[in-house]
Parts: structure tokens; sequence; C-alpha cells
């Protein structure tokens, strides 16, 4: 394995994911205002001295409001991620390591929810938790876990017929030690990528329902929501929707190529 | 590029019978109506059923309006004008009127409407098994009659001086006989009127479509052969659309939007004032509402003006915490309600909350306008002392979950015809949405006696003494009065809407291509 | 054919010139100040009809060479002067545009393993004609009809018929001769094969090798055949280079390179190779001693057709990995078992280990077992394994010591505090420096991870070690040095071995007794000395006849230097 | 491809969509609130609600509800929608109809424009072009649709354009220039992603194709370049392609719902939110249904059509 951040996307992830991060854990005491403060005189204004990034409908300042938003909206992801990769990894590692029936019928119901589109099946648990960051925070968990399930599980079959594996069988190890100790810290690295590419999405699927108004709710400073917001005044404020909407494709765009530049050089095919 | 605001408050109401054409409203009308072409109208809102009984889509009243008739409608000075009914009487304690109809006029199907249709029609109404909107303002009809083929007559258990306006409730559409025996969920998707145009297509995802009734029953009208409604879920969307063109009429227009569609070339953007109102629900069966002061401390903590500015972007007027705005005949002026955190905060004090208070307000994401509020609120009573938790969440969360059961979130009415309407909607002990726990004998007391008044002079004794109630209890906050935005292309003529959004009169437009 | 032999300078005296020369070639990979130097000062020479046999080990250099004769090197390769002069043309001067209608026509190649060089989604016969379209101006007819002849050439039983076939439907064999067929069917000047029979099974690698002397002296071609077997190359090249390291070591006729290598890398490849006349393994044990290890009617199945494919009339059959074998392994024994790939080998390997369900009985010191399930961690202690790739059999993850200390523990043979030292002392026996246990497996070379396999085998103090082609992906030197360390560790151990192998050669250097499979039966059994012997099985014959007796050479020091490389 | 195996497919196919009509319907009755309270909105008292209940049949236990949706199914009735008082099948038949006119204008629009910018990149790789296009292809795949639907409909919808209707929808057979007008800009913004995904899925298949030995062999047997991509190195790349393709029809299903409530185009994903801003069961049941079939079968037809592509696979 070589370092990811040797290659140029790996480096552009790692330059956004860094800009992102600062922005996630240190927004809140960069923010030159209360997110939430009006400034009734100044709505809907053009970047300025005093508003660096503009105004909103209320007057809010909008590049407070995107730094206070950063660590809900990636968090977001990372937690929806998390989550998701927990409950599919432990699924399919049962399924991998357990094969035979209990495989076939995990992998069945796991294919029929793969049939559902993640959104589609994101809204339906949204919508019968009832909306909200929470909600919508373990909906895309949900959803991700049977994607995630399937490839922990093909990361474990493939490590499985690995000959390291196969010695530990033929030296009569017990089934923890062989799971724990010889799959899993080959078969994280697949999962760990794939979770890594996934922070994106959960991220963008994040915004999307707040942009719905499934996911995060006024006067939450997320990201999705302040785009949806700022829809109604996109003509008389364009930065309003430009502001957060770039913010939400980098942060995605980080996790993307970082992603990518981790498999690349977990993949030595791949990797010249 | 022209604005046309239209004020209007105090007309004379009561039982006179203005027999004849309906008043022109077009206001710049140019020229002598000319027949023929398309009005395209958008909407952001589905036309989910044509279920004339049950709808309240802003959208889909437009669409009853022109295909069904009722025996009065709502006119624009908020006056109940015959319709199918050419003139009506009420006996002297108003516990009986009756209503003569209109000779000649067809359903679209070509039978022939009579006073049997309008019977069967309000029977529907009446009974408990059909889910039906306007039973609540026809609670007190105790027996409909047909006295003859053109005579119907209303007999009340109580009097009830506003039975005009009750039967022009925009859900007391007249359907015919047959329709009504027959399966009546075809309402749902069909619809056999008496209205000036007919249906032709019916997609709610997409658009609706009618087309000239060619036997309505007043000369000359319709003017348009076509009306079609075109669906925009997205107000974005919606609101690019009309600018380039492509339809001749936004139903209703964004607060936000107003400015800028109303400097478009070509484009006549009116905003008419109108009682629709936000109001802030506090339950006063518990803590810590169950206090007024903590209520009269709330209103003091909320800057109205502000409200107006930002949220509606001056496009409504401040309200008192009066339900009813300046439109009602009987409407008192109330005094104004001054933004002073510092007072608010000394009386949530003596309330015995020197500390202030936290608590969460609910609001739906639809209309957007109830979350605005709700933080403009939280913004506004933070130096009052109230800690405010904005908690929005969607429509149909609110519904299933807060509406008529959470003790503090965001109403949202529209405009009622009449004061007794809008009292017995919410504030009376047995109002339909009774949400706020406020039951003051005194009050229903008074609005059943205003309810059986004719005289007008003593009528407005006798609301002005229930309007003052609700100054005194401040059941509900009123911030503002929003008034009702909408636009059309400059060669529409005629395009208008009222302030209760329920009448449209759309067989007075035509296109103006010169 | 008429050329004077002209040794040294070709084409100096208005001679033909050679068909191929190399002359003072160098090549570098990465930029000219910090890159790898892959060729160094090359200089070699092929005449018309001649055959030079270029050999080399992993890495030294021997493909690259071919590259750069067929002008198709990566961006980032830098060339020093020299040249490559084809019949006298200097190809470095040529243009890739002019090289296109080299290719093929004047130069083809021949690679290693034809299922990874033919277009799975084109059928054969496309990939064999369009050489013919575009060199030779055929129509797609012709190319065809021509194509056909060609394979028939090859000894392609029915042509037409491969002609339609997708390689996936074609043998290994028939797939090189289409190969060999597309190279040779524009009549070029030289032919380059590398490595072609790698990857092929023993017997038909020996049936290429023979098409390739065939059509050779039917068609009077040139050859470069790249190789890694020094002993392969003797047989049908006259000539041979040696090249380590990207330097040519030695070149010369091959019997006098056999006979008296000059260089020391030479000579540690002679030796390396491995020739069943010398033993090398431990003494014969007591040939009474009652069985170790034993099996009875064993039969392992694989798949085979579900009830809805017995509905539907699929045609699925079940594959059989093994059908009655009965083997024995007696204390202190090596017993080789060989095959060529699908015999079963392996599946007999895979049953003993615990790792596949079977039917039947197996024997091991007095204790039956009838099912995976009952092999219990005593048997598992007492019978260990090593697999045929070192790169995937150490979990990457652990070190060395890790791996080494793993069945210490697992089998409580060692206290936790005396375990480093035990594992020192598995590293010393396996040649390798103690501080070896602070590295991860990547970090080692693919002999001394071998090495690190076998050590672990042998730290659970087993009485029957199992291995499974621990030597065939190993380059020839290593592969010598492995071996010696086996039989080493069995003769101070006394442990029994199972030595799985494709390798004739190799296993009659070490086993005492040799078991042969084909087709998941046990076909034949001897004792070594007898391999030879008349009353042997035709395919056991088949099998000997296809391994290339080495060239006798003189004896060489035995210095294991393997895991000093790149 | 044997008779056993596509009995099998089929079977696993149907076996999705039982999990899915299970899944599907617990969630259903696990929503809070009902269609009634819903259709009748702030406007529904307590004795129209229960009116409108035992109208709809929603005041029966669950069970009852459960089985007589069965029942229905089972009969090719998939009920009536509770919200628009219209046979579900008419509905859902409706949107799916219109659904598909946007996802295939997409889907083809996407397939030619990102498979040969696919291509290019790996042919060219390392190249400008191939910086290009990867760049294009990451922005596009981390913009969510409703920012870029936004930004298209401000550049391209706005008045200062004017060059597309912001929305709405014509059949094609209604007028074509109205389709194409309309269908633009939704299918630009469900193409983006796609583009994004698979031209980059394509360039990564496509690279490991030409870097492998048989293209080497191909080339070193002098065939012109041309050919060499043309014969030998596409019909390779295009099976994992098709597979990427069908993948991202999943992807494609989920983008419907935010992009046709933007553009107002009438197709399932709309109608799925509406029906479940309703609590509209059977038509919520329905769309699911209805997408996981399709996504199901599509997997389906795209094994096939690897199989037709890639002589190699063979399924039994």
């Amino acid at each position: 394995m070589t370092s990811p951040f040797r290659s140029y996307p790996g480096m552009v992830g790692g330059l956004l994911l860094l800009i992102v991060g600062v922005a996630a854990l240190f927004g809140p005491w960069l923010a030159p205002y209360d997110p939430q403060q009006f400034h009734p005189q100044v709505r809907l204004q053009g970047p300025s001295a005093a508003h660096w990034l503009g105004t909103d409908q209320f007057g809010r300042d909008i590049l407070s409001r995107l730094l206070h938003g950063a660590p809900s909206t990636v968090f977001f992801g990372i937690g929806a991620t998390l989550l998701g990769v927990a409950a599919g990894t432990i699924i399919g590692v049962i399924a991998g390591v357990a094969g035979r029936w209990v495989d076939s019928v995990i992998m069945r119901i796991i294919d029929g929810f793969l049939a559902v589109p993640d959104l589609l099946f994101t809204l339906l648990i949204v919508t019968i938790l009832g909306g909200g960051m929470g909600h919508a925070m373990l909906a895309v968990a949900v959803a991700f876990t049977p994607g995630m399930a399937r490839i922990a599980r093909s990361a474990v079959l493939s490590i499985r017929t690995r000959e390291y594996v196969l010695a530990a069988v033929a030296r009569g190890e017990s089934s923890v030690y062989i799971v724990g100790r010889e799959v899993m810290p080959n078969a994280m690295g697949p999962i760990i990528v794939e979770a890594t590419i996934r922070v994106s999405f959960a991220i963008m699927i994040g915004a999307t329902l707040g942009f719905l108004g499934l996911g995060a709710q006024p006067p939450s400073t997320e990201w999705g929501l302040m785009v949806a917001e700022a829809r109604q005044f996109m003509f008389r404020n364009p930065w309003m929707v430009v502001v957060p909407g770039i913010a939400i494709a980098l942060a995605a765009m980080g996790f993307n190529l970082f992603g990518d530049a981790l498999r690349d050089s977990l993949d030595v095919r791949r990797s010249h | 590029m022209t604005e046309f605001t239209v004020y209007r408050r105090g007309f004379m109401v009561g039982l006179a019978a203005t027999a004849g054409i309906l008043p022109g409203v077009s206001l710049a009308q140019a020229g002598d109506p000319v027949r023929g072409g398309t009005l395209r109208i958008s909407h952001s809102t589905r036309i989910a059923t044509l279920n004339v009984l049950t709808l309240s889509g802003p959208a889909e009243y437009p669409v009853i309006d022109m295909v069904y008739s009722g025996l009065t409608r709502i006119g624009p000075d908020n006056t109940p004008l015959p319709d199918l009914a050419e003139s009506w009487e009420a006996s002297e304690d108003a516990t009986s009127f009756t209503f003569n109809l209109r000779p000649g006029v067809t359903f679209h199907d070509g039978s022939p409407l009579t006073a049997a249709d309008v019977v069967a029609t309000f029977e529907a109404i009446l009974d408990p098994d059909i889910p039906s909107a306007a039973r609540a303002v026809l609670t007190m009809v105790e027996r409909i009659e047909a006295v003859d083929d053109l005579t119907v007559r209303f007999h009340l258990s109580t009097p009830f001086a506003d039975l005009p306006f009750s039967t022009a409730h925009a859900n007391a559409r007249i359907l015919s006989k047959a329709v009504v025996e027959g399966d009546l969920s075809q309402i749902e998707t069909t619809a056999n009127g008496t209205g000036p145009f007919k249906l032709e297509t019916y997609d709610s995802a997409r658009i609706v479509r009618l087309v000239r009734n060619e036997n309505y029953f007043i000369e000359g009208k319709p003017y348009l052969d076509a009306v079609e409604m075109h669906l925009f879920p997205d107000l974005a969307a919606e609101t690019v659309n009309f600018l380039s063109g492509d339809v001749d009429v936004m139903l209703n227009v964004q607060q936000a939007d107003y400015d800028r569609i109303a400097s478009a070339p070509g484009v006549n953007a009116l905003r008419v004032p109108s009682g629709r109102y936000i109001n802030v629900v506090m339950r006063q069966d518990q803590p810590p509402f169950d206090d007024v002061r903590v209520r009269r401390a709330l209103a003091m903590a909320v800057d109205r003006q502000l409200l107006v500015d930002i949220v509606l972007e001056g496009l409504g007027r401040v309200g008192n915490d009066n339900i009813l705005s300046p439109e009602f005949q009987f409407y008192i002026d109330s005094p104004e309600i001054p933004y002073d955190p510092a007072a608010a905060r000394a009386l949530l004090a003596e309330a015995g909350y020197p500390d202030g208070i936290d608590i969460t307000l609910v609001a739906s994401n639809r209309p957007a306008i109830r979350g605005q509020v709700a933080i403009a609120i939280r913004q506004m009573a933070e130096p009052a002392g109230f800690r405010i938790n904005v908690e929005s969440m969607p429509h149909d969360t609110y519904l299933a979950n807060v509406w008529m059961q959470g003790n503090f979130y965001m109403g949202y009415w529209g405009m009622q015809p009449t004061e007794d309407a809008t009292f017995r909607l919410l504030l009376t002990s047995d109002a339909s949405f009774q949400d706020t726990a406020w039951f003051n004998a005194e009050f229903d007391a008074l609005v059943e006696l205003g309810q059986a008044t004719v005289d007008p002079a003593e009528r407005a004794r006798i609301y002005a003494e229930a309007q003052e109630l609700i100054l005194r209890d401040v059941p509900y906050i009123v911030p503002f009065f929003e008034d009702v935005l909408t636009a059309s292309r400059s060669h529409v003529e005629g395009w208008t809407v009222q302030p209760i959004s329920r009448v449209f009169f759309i067989e007075d437009v035509w296109l103006n291509r010169s | 054919m008429s050329e004077t032999n002209n040794q040294t300078a070709a084409g100096s005296a208005g001679t033909t010139p050679p068909i191929l020369e190399v002359r003072d070639y160098s090549l570098t990979y990465g930029g000219p100040e910090q890159g790898v130097k892959v060729l160094d000062d090359i200089n070699l020479t092929i005449r018309r009809g001649e055959t030079l046999g270029l050999v080399g080990e992993s890495g030294s250099g021997k493909s690259s060479l071919a590259w750069a004769i067929m002008r198709y090197l990566p961006a980032l390769a830098t060339e020093s002067d020299g040249a490559i002069l084809l019949s006298g043309e200097n190809l470095r001067s040529k243009s890739q545009y002019q090289m296109l209608d080299i290719r093929g026509r004047r130069i083809a190649m021949v690679f290693q393993d034809p299922s990874m060089s033919l277009n799975p989604t084109l059928r054969l016969g496309e990939q064999l004609s369009e050489v013919l379209i575009r060199h030779r101006g055929l129509s797609l007819q012709q190319a065809w009809k021509e194509g056909e002849a060609a394979l028939a050439r090859t000894g392609i039983t029915r042509p037409a018929e491969m002609m339609k076939r997708y390689p996936h439907e074609a043998s290994g064999g028939e797939k090189q001769r289409v190969v060999i067929a597309t190279a040779l069917a524009c009549s070029p000047e030289l032919i380059i094969f590398d490595e072609p029979t790698t990857a092929l099974d023993v017997i038909t690698a020996r049936q290429i090798l023979q098409l390739f002397e065939t059509l050779r002296e039917e068609t009077d071609v040139s050859a470069l055949y790249i190789s890694h077997d020094l002993g392969l190359v003797s047989r049908i090249a006259p000539r041979v280079a040696v090249i380590h390291r990207g330097v040519i070591v030695e070149q010369g006729q091959c019997a006098e390179v056999f006979r008296d290598p000059r260089e020391a890398y030479t000579r540690r490849l002679l030796a390396a190779l491995p020739r069943p006349d010398r033993w090398l393994g431990v003494d014969q044990p007591a040939t009474g001693a009652a069985p170790l290890l034993e099996t009875q009617a064993l039969n392992v199945r694989y798949g085979g057709p579900s009830l809805l494919d017995r509905i539907t009339g699929s045609a699925k059959q079940a594959v059989d990995g093994a059908i009655d074998v009965a083997l024995g392994v007696r204390p202190g024994e090596l017993l080789g078992v060989v095959g060529e790939s699908g015999s079963g080998k392996s599946t007999v390997a895979k049953v003993l280990s615990g790792l596949q369900d079977f039917r039947g009985t197996v024997r091991f010191d007095g204790r039956g077992f009838v099912r995976r399930r009952d092999f219990d961690r005593r048997y598992r202690r007492a019978v260990q394994v090593i697999f045929q790739h070192p790169d995937s059999s150490l979990n990457p993850r652990q070190t060395i010591g890790q791996i080494l200390s793993r069945p210490l523990k697992l089998y409580g043979l060692v206290p936790a505090a005396q375990r480093p030292a035990k594992v020192a002392e598995l590293l010393e026996k396996v040649l390798l420096p103690a501080d070896y246990a602070r590295r991860y497996p990547h970090q080692l070379s693919g002999g001394e991870k071998q090495r690190v396999a076998i050590a672990r085998a042998f730290a659970a103090q087993p009485r029957l070690v199992i291995c499974d082609e621990i030597t065939s992906s190993l380059d020839v030197s290593v592969q010598a040095s492995i071996a010696r360390l086996m039989v080493g560790l069995q003769a101070e151990t006394g442990t029994a071995c199972i030595f799985i192998t494709h390798d004739l050669n190799l296993v009659r250097q070490l086993a005492h007794r040799i078991a042969v499979m084909q087709h998941g039966r046990l076909v034949d059994l001897f004792d070594t000395p007898d391999a030879e012997a008349p009353e042997r099985h035709p395919y056991t014959r088949a099998l000997l006849e296809a391994v290339t007796p080495p060239p006798v050479v003189a004896e060489a020091p035995v210095d294991d230097l393997e895991g000093t490389g790149p | 491809m044997t008779l056993s195996y596509l009995i099998r497919r089929l079977g696993a196919v149907l076996l999705v969509l039982v999990i899915v009509t299970f899944a599907v319907f617990a969630v259903t009755m696990i929503l809070p609130g009902n269609a009634a309270v819903m259709i009748l909105g702030e406007y529904g008292s307590p004795d129209q609600v229960a009116a409108l209940e035992r109208q709809l049949g929603l005041d029966r236990p669950w069970y009852t509800q459960y089985f007589a949706w069965v029942a229905g199914m089972l009969q090719g009735d998939l009920g009536t929608s509770l919200r628009l008082g219209m046979p579900v099948s008419k509905v859902v038949g409706d949107a799916l109809w219109n659904s598909a006119v946007l996802a295939v204008t997409a889907l083809v629009g996407v397939t030619i424009i990102a498979i040969p910018l696919g291509i290019l990149a790996a042919v060219r790789r390392g190249t400008a072009s191939d910086l290009g296009i990867g760049v294009l292809a990451y922005v596009g795949t981390a913009m969510p649709e409703f920012v870029t639907a936004t930004v298209l409909l401000v550049l391209l919808a706005g008045p200062a354009t004017g060059l597309f209707p912001a929305g709405g929808y014509v059949a094609p057979w209604e007028s074509m220039s109205g389709y194409w007008a309309h269908v633009a800009l939704p299918a630009i913004t469900l193409g983006l992603v796609m583009t994004a995904h698979i031209s980059r899925q394509v360039r990564s298949e496509m690279s490991d194709v030409l870097s492998s030995d048989y293209i080497r062999a191909a080339r070193l047997k002098g065939l012109h370049e041309r050919r060499v991509i043309r014969r030998h190195a596409l019909p390779n790349s295009m099976a994992p392609a098709v597979a990427v393709i069908s993948l991202d029809v999943g992807y494609l299903l989920g983008g419907i719902i935010v992009v046709e409530e933007i553009f107002a185009w009438p197709g399932l994903g709309r109608t799925l939110i509406y029906a479940l801003e309703n609590r509209d069961l059977p038509v919520i049941q329905a769309v699911t249904l209805v997408l996981a079939m399709v996504y199901a079968l599509t997997n389906l037809i795209s094994d096939i059509v690897i199989a037709l592509l890639d002589p190699r696979v063979r399924y039994d």
C-alpha cells in the first residue's frame, strides 16, 4: 500500500477534506456572527466587507451559517455511514462466514432491499420516523446497510479463500480467531474505501432530504436545507444558493476523491 | 409592470337580492370583452380531487368554481350574490330561508337543474356518513324542502342570519340528484356541474383542462374557450415559467417573488388584502400558557411590523391578535401591541417565570411561512426571556402528530366569509378546531346571539363585545394578515382574486390580444 | 542460407546481415538519473534459421528485451545508445507508424499464457485471419481459408471448427497452437517466444515444443526463445544467452555453456536444475513400519446439478475431485504426489488438512476419521500444511513474529515468555535472520516468505507436513534451496511429508515413493528408483517422457544466495 | 444461458418482490396518521375524518386491510388511491409511463455521451482530455440533483435566457418539439451524475482492458490502433459498462424523485412523494413495487445483454 496522498486525486481530496474538517470541527468558533442573528437592514445582500458571503432573507450572515452548518452536514454524512457500515459489516460478515443456508437467506433478503433505490428507501424510512436530522441519519444508515453487507460479505469471501485463512483453518483455529484476526483486518480495506466514498453519498442524500423537507429542519444551518430555503430567493441573491451548494459539492467531492485514492493505493493492480 | 392593490371593507351585507349580471370586477378593462382563447393558469399545489364536498386545495377551488355553481356566491365586496338562486327571502326570525332558482339552467350533461337537485345536495352535505366541509356552517339546518321545481326552502333549528353566506360556502356547490344518489365516489374524478366551464381533462399529476360551457346560464359568458390548470410543484420553477411567458396566470405568488414579478415587463401583479393569517396556538389547559400574562408577554415580544417587513416582504398588515381582519363588517379596531421585550420580561417574571421559559414551538414546513414566522418569533422573543426551540417538521408529520394535539405551534388559516364562521372555526367551545382550550361561556353566548340577530347595529355591538373578549384573553397571537398575491400577463383582462380565495369569476376573464 | 559464419561483426563484410542484431543496447525505466536500469549493454545476434535461447529468472530483464525489440516500450522507458537491427535495418530509427508494418509481419511474438493473450470476446478465426488481412491484404474469405490452413499446419485436427470457437471453448494447447499459427501466418523473419509453455501442463508443453521444432524446420524462421528453464532451452536452442539483472552474463553454444559455465550465476542456475539422478532426500525409512497416515476409498465431489437443473434437464455435471484414492505415508517418509492441474492432487491435500469435505476414511496414527469435522486439534497439530503461494499464505497484517508464535500459543507448546526466543530459533532453522520477526510479509522476498511458511508448519512440531506445490511459484534457483531446506528439516525432525508437485524431476530427487494422479484417480504408485521400470502406468510414462532431461553438467558449488535479489 | 438459470433468476426477482411487498406493507402500516387526516388537512374535523375513514375502509383492523390488499394484489387489482380516488393502476401506470419517457431519454443520452467519454479518457490516458473528463466526472458525482437542477433553472430557463421551459411535461407523441424542450433540463440533471459515474467506470474498465495481455498481443500483431480499440478493446469493456449502467438505473430511479419534483414531471417520483405526504398506502405500495420490479428486471436484462456481449459468460 502506498500513501493515498501521493496521487493528485488523493492530494486534492485530502485538501478538501482538510478544509471541510476544519470547518466541521472549528466552524462554530470561526464564525463571525451568530448564525441565527437577524440583520433586517442588510437582507439578501451579496458579499461585503461585513458579510463576506452575503446575507439571507432575514439578514443572517451566510458565512456564519455555513460554518455552523459544517458540523451537522459533515457529521451527518459520517455518522450515517458509520452506522450503516457497522450494521452492514456485521450482517455481511455473518453471511460470509456462516455460508450455506444462512448466507443464502441473508443474501436473498439483502437482494430484496437492494432492489429498492437508496433514496426511495431513505424516503420511506424517514417518512415513518417523521423527518428531522436524527431520523434522516438513521434512515440513510438503514438504506446503506444492505449495500455494505454485500460489500463486507464479498470482502470476507475473497479473504476466506486466501491461503493464510486456510492455514488458520487447517491449524484448527476457532472461528472467532479466524474472523477477528485473519479475515477482518484484511477485509477492512475495501470496506473502509467504500465507507469513505459513501460518506459523500450520505452528505448528498442528507442534503437532498433537507431539500425535500424531510431532513434537517429550520432553523438548522444544514447545507441542504440552506439551499432549499434559498431557492425562493435565488434570483434576488444567488449567493444564498450558490454558497451552500458549492460547499456540499466540495465536501462530497473531498470524500469521493479521497476514497478513490485510498482504493487505488490499496489496490496494487490499479496503482500503476 | 402594473400593480394593483385592492382594498375593500365595510360593504353592506344583508338579505337584499340583487338579480342580474354579476358586477364585473376587472379593474383595467380595456375595451369590450373578446371571446376566445385559452387561459393557462399555473399553480403549485396538486388538484388531488374534484370532490366538491371535501376538497380544500388552493388550486382545487378555482376548478370547482368554474365547474359548479352554488345557490349563492361570495362577491368581491364579501357579500353573498345570486348564483343559481336568483333571489332569496328570510323569515323575520331568520329561521327559514326561501331560495328562488334561476329557470332554464342545465347541468353539463344536459339535464335540467331543479329544486330536487338542490335538496339532494344539501342532504348529502348534512349526512354524517358523507364527509363534507360545508356541514360545519350548516349545522343549524333542520330540513330542506323543495317547494316547487324552482323553489327551495331551508328550515333552521336556530335563527341564523348568515345562511346566504353558508350556502355560498365553496364546498356547498350544487350536484345533480342523480350523482348524489349514484356512486358518490365518482365525483372524485368527474364533474357534472352548472358552472361556466366543463371539465375536459383531469390529470391530477399534470394538467386540468376545462372548456366553455355553451349553455352557461349567463348569456355571452364565459369569454374564454378553455382554461388549463398547469401544476408546478416547485415554486422557483413556477415563477421562472410564468416570467418566461409560458402561462398566462400565476395563481399564487410568493411574497419573495412579488416585487420581481411586479416589475417584470408585460405582467400585472395583483395584491389583495385579506383576512388570511398566521396564529400562534398556545394551549391554555397546561402551563405555561394557562396564565394569560404569559400569553400577553409573548404577544408583546413579537415585533409585528418587522414580521410584515421581512416575512411578508411588506405585503400584509400588522395584526394585533384579533382573528378578524379589517375586511369583516363587524371588525373593531384593536389597539396596537408594541414590541416591548423589557415589559414582556417583566410580565413573565410577574407570572412566575423570572428566569424565562424554555419551550418548543412546532411549525409545519408547509407553507414555508409558518417556519419563517416561528424562527423570527424565536429571535424576537429571546430578549423577553422566551427561549424558544423551533421544531419544523414535514406537514404530514405535523398533521398526524401535532395539529390539535400540541401545546405551542403555528396555525395558518384562510379568511372565512363571516364573523360567525371565523369564531366557530376556532374559538367557541364547540368550534370545529378548538385547539387552544380557551373555553369561554360568555364568548359562546355572544356568538350564539350574534348568529340569531338580524339587525346590523345590534350584531355589530355583539360581535364587538366578542372581539373584546378575544383581545383580553389572547387565545392566539395573530401577528399579521397576509395579502393574497397573484399575477397575470398583461393581455389577460379581468383576472382577480378574492380575499377568501375561494371564488374567482373566471367567466369574466378574457384575452386581449390586440 | 549461404552466409558465411561471421561470428562477431555481422553485416560488416557485405554478407547477408543477421536477422536480428542487438548492439550495445541499454534500457532504463524512470529518469536517466534515478531510474532502474533493466537492460545494460546488451549484445546478441540471431542468424537466419537460428534459435537463440534467452534464459533468466523473473526480473532479469528478459521480457524487457523482447519489448525493446518489438519497439513496444512504456513511456517512462529511456533508451541509451545502441542499435536493434532487423535484417540490417535499425528498428530504433523507425517511427511507431512504420513499426506497425513490421510487427506481426516481420517479427511476431508468442506469449506465455494463451488464455491471456487471446481476446476472450473474438473468435479464434478472426484473431488469426485479421493478421492476414492486415499484412497480406487478403479478403476476409481468403484470410479465413488461409487461417484454416495455418491451423492445420499446427496440428489442429478440425481447423474449420476451431476457427469458429471462442478462446474459452478451446484447451490451453489448442489456444497456444492458434497463437503460434498467427505468429507464423505472415512468414515473419523472426519470432519471439516469451515462455510459451510455462502456463501449460507438462504433456501439452511437450507437444507445443515438438510443434515448435517441426515448424522451425519447415519454415526456417529465426527465433528468440525466452525462458526461465535452462533445461528446456538447452533442448531446443543450439545457442543460449543467460541474462541476470539486465546483463547478459554468458552467451554461447549450449553444449559449451553447460559443460563449462564461466559465470557463477550460470553455475548456480545449473546447479538449481532438478535432476532425477541426484538424490537430495533423506534416507529411506524402515519399509516395514505401519503407515502413519492412510486414506481409504477417499472420494470428493464438487458441485452437482440442483433439483431445478434436473427438472429442466440442464447438463450440469458434478466434478469429481477425487475418486477412491487410497494412499499411505510411513513415518519419516517423503511421498511425492504428481499430476497435472485438475488431477486431484490438491484435493487430497485439502482433505488431509481438513479443508474439504469428503467421503471415505482417513486413518492417522491409529485413529480413524470419516468426516471433516472429526479432525480435532490434536490431528491438526500433527498434520501441518504449506501452501503454494507464499504471497498469500502469510497474513499481511501480522508480523513474522506473530505468525510464528501463533502455533506455539495455539497448541500450548511454549509459554508466552519463551516464545520470542523460540521464534528466533525457528527463523534460524529456516536460515532467516532473527530480526525478521519484526517484519511484515510484504518486506520479504518470495523465497523468504516460503521459508516463514515452512517455519510456521514446523513450529507445531508436526508428524506429517503436506507441501502443496510449495516450489512452483518460485524462481528456479530459489526452488532448489526451498527443496533442500524441506529435506534438511525432515532429516532433523523425522517428520513424514507429502510433497505435491507437477515437477517430476524435482520429486524424483526427494521422494521415496511417488504417487501419480490423473482425473481424480490414483493411477500409479511406485518406489522412486522404479520410475523408469517398464511396468509403469502409460500416463506415468507420458509424464516422464514429457519432462526434459536436463543436460549433464559438472557439479557446481551449492551456495544459497537467493533472497539477495533486488 | 440455460432455462434453469432463467427460471431461477425470475424466481429470485419474484422473491425480491415478495420481500419488498412485505416490507412496504409493514412500513406503510407503521406510518403515523392516515389518509383521511391528510386528505382533509386542517379543515378536517374529527367527525369528518371519521366519516372519511369509514368511506376509505381505514377503520377496519389492520389484518383485514392487509388481507384485502393481498387478495386484490393476487387478482391483479392494485386498489384505489385513497387521495386521488382513482384506480392505483391508472395513477401509477400513467406515472410509470411518464417516468419511463424521462428515464429512457436520460439513459439513452447518458449512454451515448458517457461511454465515448470514458473510452476517450482511457485511450488518451494522462492527457488533458483525460484530466478534463476526470474533473468533470468528480464534479458531476458530487453535485446533488437539486443543486444541479437549480443552477440549470437559473441559467437556462430563467427569463434571461429562456431557452427551456422551467418545467412541465409534454409526451413525445403529443409534440416532438415540446417533448424535447421539456425533457431537456430534467434529463440533463439526471444525466450529469450518471454521465460522470459511467464515464469514470468505463474509463477504468477500458484502462484495464487496454493494459491487458490480449490488447498488447493485438498491437504486437501490427494492427492499426483504430482496429485495436474498436474490435479488440471495445467489446471487452462493453459488458462491464452494461453492468455499470444497469446499476445506475437504481440511482436513476432514486434521482427521478427529486428531479420530477423540481421540474413538475408527472412521474413515479412525484407520485410517490405525494402519496407519502398523504399516507396514500395503495399508491406507496404500488410505486415501491414498480420501482423494485423495474430495477430487478433491469438487472436481469443487463445480465442477458452481458451474456450476449461476452461469449465467456454462461449462466447455468
